[in-house]
């Protein structure tokens, strides 16, 4: 199998390989370097696995536990975005008990805020949607939340809403990592937690957004969307994420 | 962008700033020091207000909305000024079998206030702990800064008598 | 042996009763198959015992839908939760997060100038919330989409009246 | 500081005190000192110094004795322990140090409670002063370091803790020999010591206690472990909510700074060591290692998956080695008396000693340590003196929200790590919680479910969402409001918890529910299907005051936290 040229981010760019790792993925051969991770090697072959958190571009943060796969010796469930291959490893993407899982995990990200599908600008453009449909949902059996949201809608392009946010720190990473601003954080802890611009003052008066707009476009449900859209009207370009972290790896 | 790069002043002439400063320099200036930074500050004013964020963030070189996420992760500080005697009733496990529970059903019933909450005179906030490591006292409560032990609903009361007799 | 098939109305738009309708001909071949033994599209009045399929669209948002459901339940064989108010209370669950009285008062009192005031007659009381009908019911099968498309419709109509269990992951979704 | 150095500290110390022929140690620890012994420890200054007998009566601050719940407690050079000390009995205490002692305020030691001990890391507790190096000193303090540093290599100390068998008191129960050497193998530098000081268990106050009656020891065992693992910088991470172990680390450590202890080139070697302290800011979380170090680094604590442990990559990316106050409190007398030593207390696996924080429903609240392997039975009914008021055990818990309820069939179970494990709980930090009819267990799996719901940092999704839901079938069930179905759920949400949550706290949060569902099940039946709770802790009446909901109104039972600003 041939190897990637793409580079996580935070990683150093890579020596030649000086020394090839064999594994098994799902009981297919892989080759792959001893950097790579089982995300890496999967998307390269085109082996699904779900993820909501991860993005490729940004750091990986291992948060949303979607991408959980069996690693045959070790008795844990390990995040394929950040665990690392190694020789003679053999892993599980699916089976019955990681879709259970992954399909509660869907579940209850679907109970913890409003997701409305039916009236969100991102309908039919949703990673969540998209996912839940993909795992097979077509319901969710534990009782909603409906906690009470706000929406910011006082930037003069975008918009946040709270309703439809999973708390995925896309947004965080790519203001911080990429744009370089960090206007995103997470204020808060556990249900409560919230993304905040700055002092958790309104997104329209931030002082250090650059309006950039790529929070927006990395989001992967309707939390941030750009103005003027009617439901399921909000499609996300991510293109230029690659692109960015190509660019700055080679001004290096 | 000169702004932003320029000494960062402190919010006002309260004497209290030169604590904040030392702190800060003790750090290095380094964004690593935030959280002794906001202990520091909330010990010389009582909370973290806006403009304390503002000056500790600049200082420091921490973005603002990271220092507004660390203030906002750890349930030592507040963001609201407390009120001028607190009661901080311990909830730890055995504070909890003890009847930590009762004591605050009575302060909710004799102040009308929830945990987090201060009265409406601002003469009293009512404080949880999750444990004071007082456990061979439980159930404890910590009167503004004196521990006491075995507390039962009715010394409770008293106490707060003595409170709103006294000073407000 | 014909099935006996009924659709019923909770607290929704009637939007998938418009795409039940979408099914144009195919309507002939499903009252081939079934008898249509209640629903608002005809006029019968009481919920009839023996039901073999019924579709349930909208969410169970009043006294009146809770009673309704829970009645249903017990007189139908297979439940089918059809769309998307049904299955994640969707529009009609908007107002959960904001307590029944704000929203009585938003509609039944500010900015009304002719007798304002919530009704307290004629009109079934509303619940604290709005629930998909599997949080008050068990439900057999689960229709997402908002409307679901005639086409899943009739592919699980189909499939249910001839005893099987549809797949519908594949074909629909919230939102759809 | 070499050898002799010490040694002459110790002997003036040591003549001192032999000048003085009465030793009245006064409790300062946190738990008497809010029974105001204080006010005790002036009462008795001022009535020696009256009698003008300062030379030959010497009243002193102490750490901690144990019996926390006899309060103030007071004990004499003559192994005379009295309890409930008032400023009042000032007088009287003097008199008797001559004379008979003071039978209304006597405070038997020769019962279990003293007797069953085995002080290790209490031994210095309530007989030396935590605010005077040289007391420690005296008693044979920081000679594991200057032997360390001048007649062994870091090896063979690494070696010495392997040898003594000593496990992570945190909790988890590590190797610790073995994260020593993994740290000490580790390519970087520097390299950080960090004490995990964030006792944050609700129901433990060993941590506490140690550092408030015996600073120094602390201190000591991060200094043999950073020459052990090659590091020069070390933190304390503690609890702001512990002003007093505060106050008393930063004297301890100004004070070894000052005898040339810590600071540069220690010894006249060239090992160099300086230790800082951090505070904590009120979150649980914090005790895993990954979100310490974040925290310790100023940022938000949220954990972060490992690999890359922190013995690799840590603090500022650098290796670090993380352990908690009582494991290097251990370590200064394995030094001492050599591993073996140590290896010969406990059993087969879990070796040496484990203070254990006793409270709730029992006789003897307070601190113990016992030698590992001794049964629950010994330590509630022998040493804790058993349930008070005639009622009936009905579970201990231990380990904290990690850990789970043990029934009565456990009381003669051995405590060790492997033996709690597998009894559904943990040894966790050494709270334990003791429990009688008059607890509900439901209630109880409810109360430790609300600690994890609010101390999860909201990083993953099962655990933010998770105990938030499971939160709710709880309070739903103690409520009496439950159905089948909920327990179905309930059990659900516990196994994907366990095995899907990012860090230690969501991984272990369903323990106290899955404990309670196996020895309890019954009781959860009772809620569901009966309404009845028979603890008459649950239903009808308000508990806690985090329910807005009456039973009859079930559907407005579920909460709506506001997320919106």
């Amino acid at each position: 199998m041939s190897p990637t040229n793409v580079v996580k981010p935070g990683t150093k760019p890579v020596q030649p390989a000086s020394n090839v790792k064999t594994l098994q993925i799902d009981g297919k051969d892989f080759s792959a370097r001893p950097e790579e991770t089982i995300l890496d090697v999967a998307r390269q072959n085109k082996i699904f696995i779900p993820r909501l958190c991860e993005l490729e571009g940004l750091s990986d943060v291992g948060a949303c536990r979607l991408c959980l796969v069996e690693v045959k010796g070790s008795n844990k469930l390990l995040p394929a975005c950040v665990t690392r291959v190694y020789e003679g490893m053999e892993v599980t993407t699916n089976s019955p008990r990681l879709a259970a899982y992954r399909r509660m995990i869907i579940e209850l990200l679907f109970t913890e805020r409003n997701h409305i599908c039916s009236v969100c600008v991102s309908n039919g453009h949703c990673d969540l949607q998209w996912m839940a449909q993909k795992l097979g949902l077509t319901h969710v059996h534990f009782p909603y939340r409906y906690p009470k949201a706000n929406v910011d809608a006082s930037h003069e392009r975008f918009v946040i809403d709270h309703n439809r946010c999973i708390l995925c720190t896309r947004c965080v990473r790519v203001c911080d990592e990429i744009e370089g601003a960090h206007v995103w954080d997470v204020m808060g802890r556990g249900i409560d937690a919230k993304v905040v611009t700055d002092l958790n003052e309104a997104w329209g008066n931030s002082e250090t957004c650059t309006s950039c707009g790529k929070c927006v476009h990395v989001c992967p449900t309707g939390a941030l969307s750009e103005k003027g859209h009617a439901v399921a009207e909000m499609e996300k370009r991510r293109h230029f994420l690659p692109y960015l972290t190509m660019m700055r790896e080679s001004q290096e | 962008m000169s702004a932003y790069v320029s000494k960062p002043q402190p919010p006002t002439q309260d004497k209290r700033w030169k604590l904040v400063d030392a702190t800060m320099r003790r750090l290095g200036h380094q964004s690593r020091g935030l959280i002794e930074t906001l202990h520091t500050v909330q010990e010389a004013f009582g909370y973290l207000d806006e403009s304390a964020l503002r000056y500790v963030a600049m200082s420091l070189r921490v973005p603002l909305s990271r220092a507004y996420g660390v203030a906002t992760f750890y349930h030592f500080f507040t963001l609201k000024p407390a009120g001028k005697h607190t009661c901080v009733v311990c909830l730890g496990t055995a504070c909890y079998i003890k009847g930590a529970p009762q004591l605050l059903d009575a302060m909710q019933k004799d102040l009308d206030i929830k945990p987090g909450e201060t009265t409406p005179d601002g003469n009293v906030s009512l404080l949880t702990a999750r444990c004071l490591g007082s456990c061979g006292l439980a159930p404890a409560v910590v009167y503004d800064n004196e521990v006491a032990g075995k507390v039962s609903p009715q010394s409770l009361r008293e106490h707060l008598s003595k409170w709103n007799h006294h000073e407000s | 042996m014909k099935k006996r098939l009924a659709t019923v109305w909770l607290d929704g738009c009637s939007g998938c009763h418009m795409s039940f309708l979408d099914l144009d001909e195919r309507l002939i071949e499903v009252a081939e198959k079934a008898d249509l033994v209640y629903s608002p599209l005809v006029d019968i009045k009481e919920f009839p015992g023996d039901v073999d399929v019924a579709l349930v669209e909208g969410a169970v948002s009043s006294e009146e839908d809770l009673h309704k459901i829970q009645m249903i339940r017990r007189k139908v064989k297979t439940l089918v939760s059809l769309g998307d108010c049904s299955v994640t209370a969707n529009v009609p669950g908007m107002r959960n997060a904001f307590g029944v009285k704000a929203v009585c008062d938003r509609a039944y009192t500010e900015n009304v100038t002719l007798n304002p005031g919530t009704p307290a007659q004629v009109i079934p009381r509303l619940l604290p919330y709005a629930r998909p009908i599997h949080e008050v019911v068990n439900v057999d099968v689960f229709i997402p989409g908002c409307p679901p498309s005639a086409d899943t419709i009739y592919y699980a109509l189909t499939e249910l009246l001839e005893g099987r269990q549809p797949e519908l992951s594949a074909k629909t979704r919230f939102g759809a | 500081m070499n050898l002799e150095e010490l040694e002459q500290i110790a002997v003036t110390e040591r003549e001192a005190r032999e000048k003085v022929r009465h030793e009245v140690r006064v409790c300062m620890a946190a738990g008497c000192l809010s029974c105001q012994s204080q006010g005790v420890k002036d009462a008795l200054t001022a009535e020696v110094k009256n009698r003008g007998l300062e030379e030959t009566h010497k009243v002193k601050g102490v750490g901690c004795m144990g019996l926390c719940s006899e309060g103030p407690l007071v004990a004499t050079s003559e192994k005379q322990m009295y309890k409930h000390v008032a400023s009042a009995d000032a007088a009287a205490l003097v008199n008797s140090l001559d004379g008979e002692p003071v039978k209304r305020l006597d405070c038997p030691t020769d019962v279990p409670f003293f007797q069953r001990q085995k002080k290790i890391v209490l031994e210095n507790s309530g007989v030396i002063d935590p605010e005077r190096i040289e007391d420690y000193i005296a008693e044979g303090g920081y000679r594991a370091i200057v032997n360390a540093l001048s007649d062994m290599m870091p090896q063979e100390v690494i070696s010495e803790i392997t040898t003594s068998g000593l496990r992570g008191r945190g909790g988890a129960g590590y190797p610790t020999g073995l994260k020593w050497s993994t740290v000490s193998r580790a390519d970087g530098n520097p390299k950080y010591v960090i004490c995990n000081a964030d006792e944050g268990d609700p129901g433990a106050f060993m941590d506490r206690s140690v550092l408030e009656s015996d600073p120094h020891r602390v201190l000591e065992g991060m200094l043999i472990a950073a020459y052990a693992v090659g590091a020069s910088e070390g933190f304390i991470y503690v609890r702001a909510e512990y002003p007093l172990a505060i106050k008393r680390l930063k004297t301890a450590i100004r004070q070894a700074e000052r005898l040339g202890l810590l600071g540069t080139n220690i010894c006249g070697t060239r090992f160099s060591f300086r230790i800082d302290l951090r505070l904590g800011a009120g979150a649980f979380v914090c005790g895993e290692e990954t979100a310490l170090i974040a925290s310790v680094e100023g940022k938000r604590g949220t954990p972060r998956p490992r690999p890359p442990y922190p013995a690799m990559s840590g603090l500022f990316g650098q290796p670090t080695l993380i352990n908690n106050v009582e494991t290097y409190a251990n370590v200064p007398p394995i030094i001492r008396n050599g591993g073996a030593w140590y290896a010969e207390i406990g059993t087969e696996k879990s070796k040496g000693t484990k203070v254990f924080a006793l409270a709730g429903r029992i006789e003897n609240t307070g601190l113990v340590e016992v030698p590992m392997g001794i049964t629950l039975r010994d330590i509630v009914y022998d040493i804790g003196g058993g349930i008070p008021e005639g009622r009936k055990f009905k579970a201990v818990q231990t380990g904290g929200p990690s850990g789970g309820c043990l029934p009565a069939d456990c009381l003669d179970m051995p405590v060790d790590y492997e033996s709690l494990a597998k009894a559904g709980s943990i040894m966790g930090s050494g709270g334990m919680i003791i429990m009688d009819e008059s607890s509900c267990m439901v209630d109880v799996a409810k109360y430790f479910m609300d600690f994890c719901m609010t101390e999860s940092c909201g990083k993953c999704v099962p655990c933010r969402v998770g105990t938030y839901q499971m939160h709710r079938i709880l309070s739903a069930i103690t409520n009496l409001t439950a159905t089948e179905p909920d327990l179905k759920m309930l059990e659900e949400l516990c196994d994907l918890l366990k095995n899907t949550s990012l860090c230690g706290l969501g991984q272990s949060a369903p323990n106290p529910v899955v404990s309670t569902l196996k020895s309890f099940a019954e009781e959860y039946r009772a809620h569901i299907h009966d309404k009845k709770c028979a603890a008459g802790v649950c239903g009808a009446h308000e508990n806690g005051g985090d329910e807005k909901s009456k039973p009859e109104e079930k559907n407005e039972a579920r909460e709506l936290s506001e997320v919106g600003a």
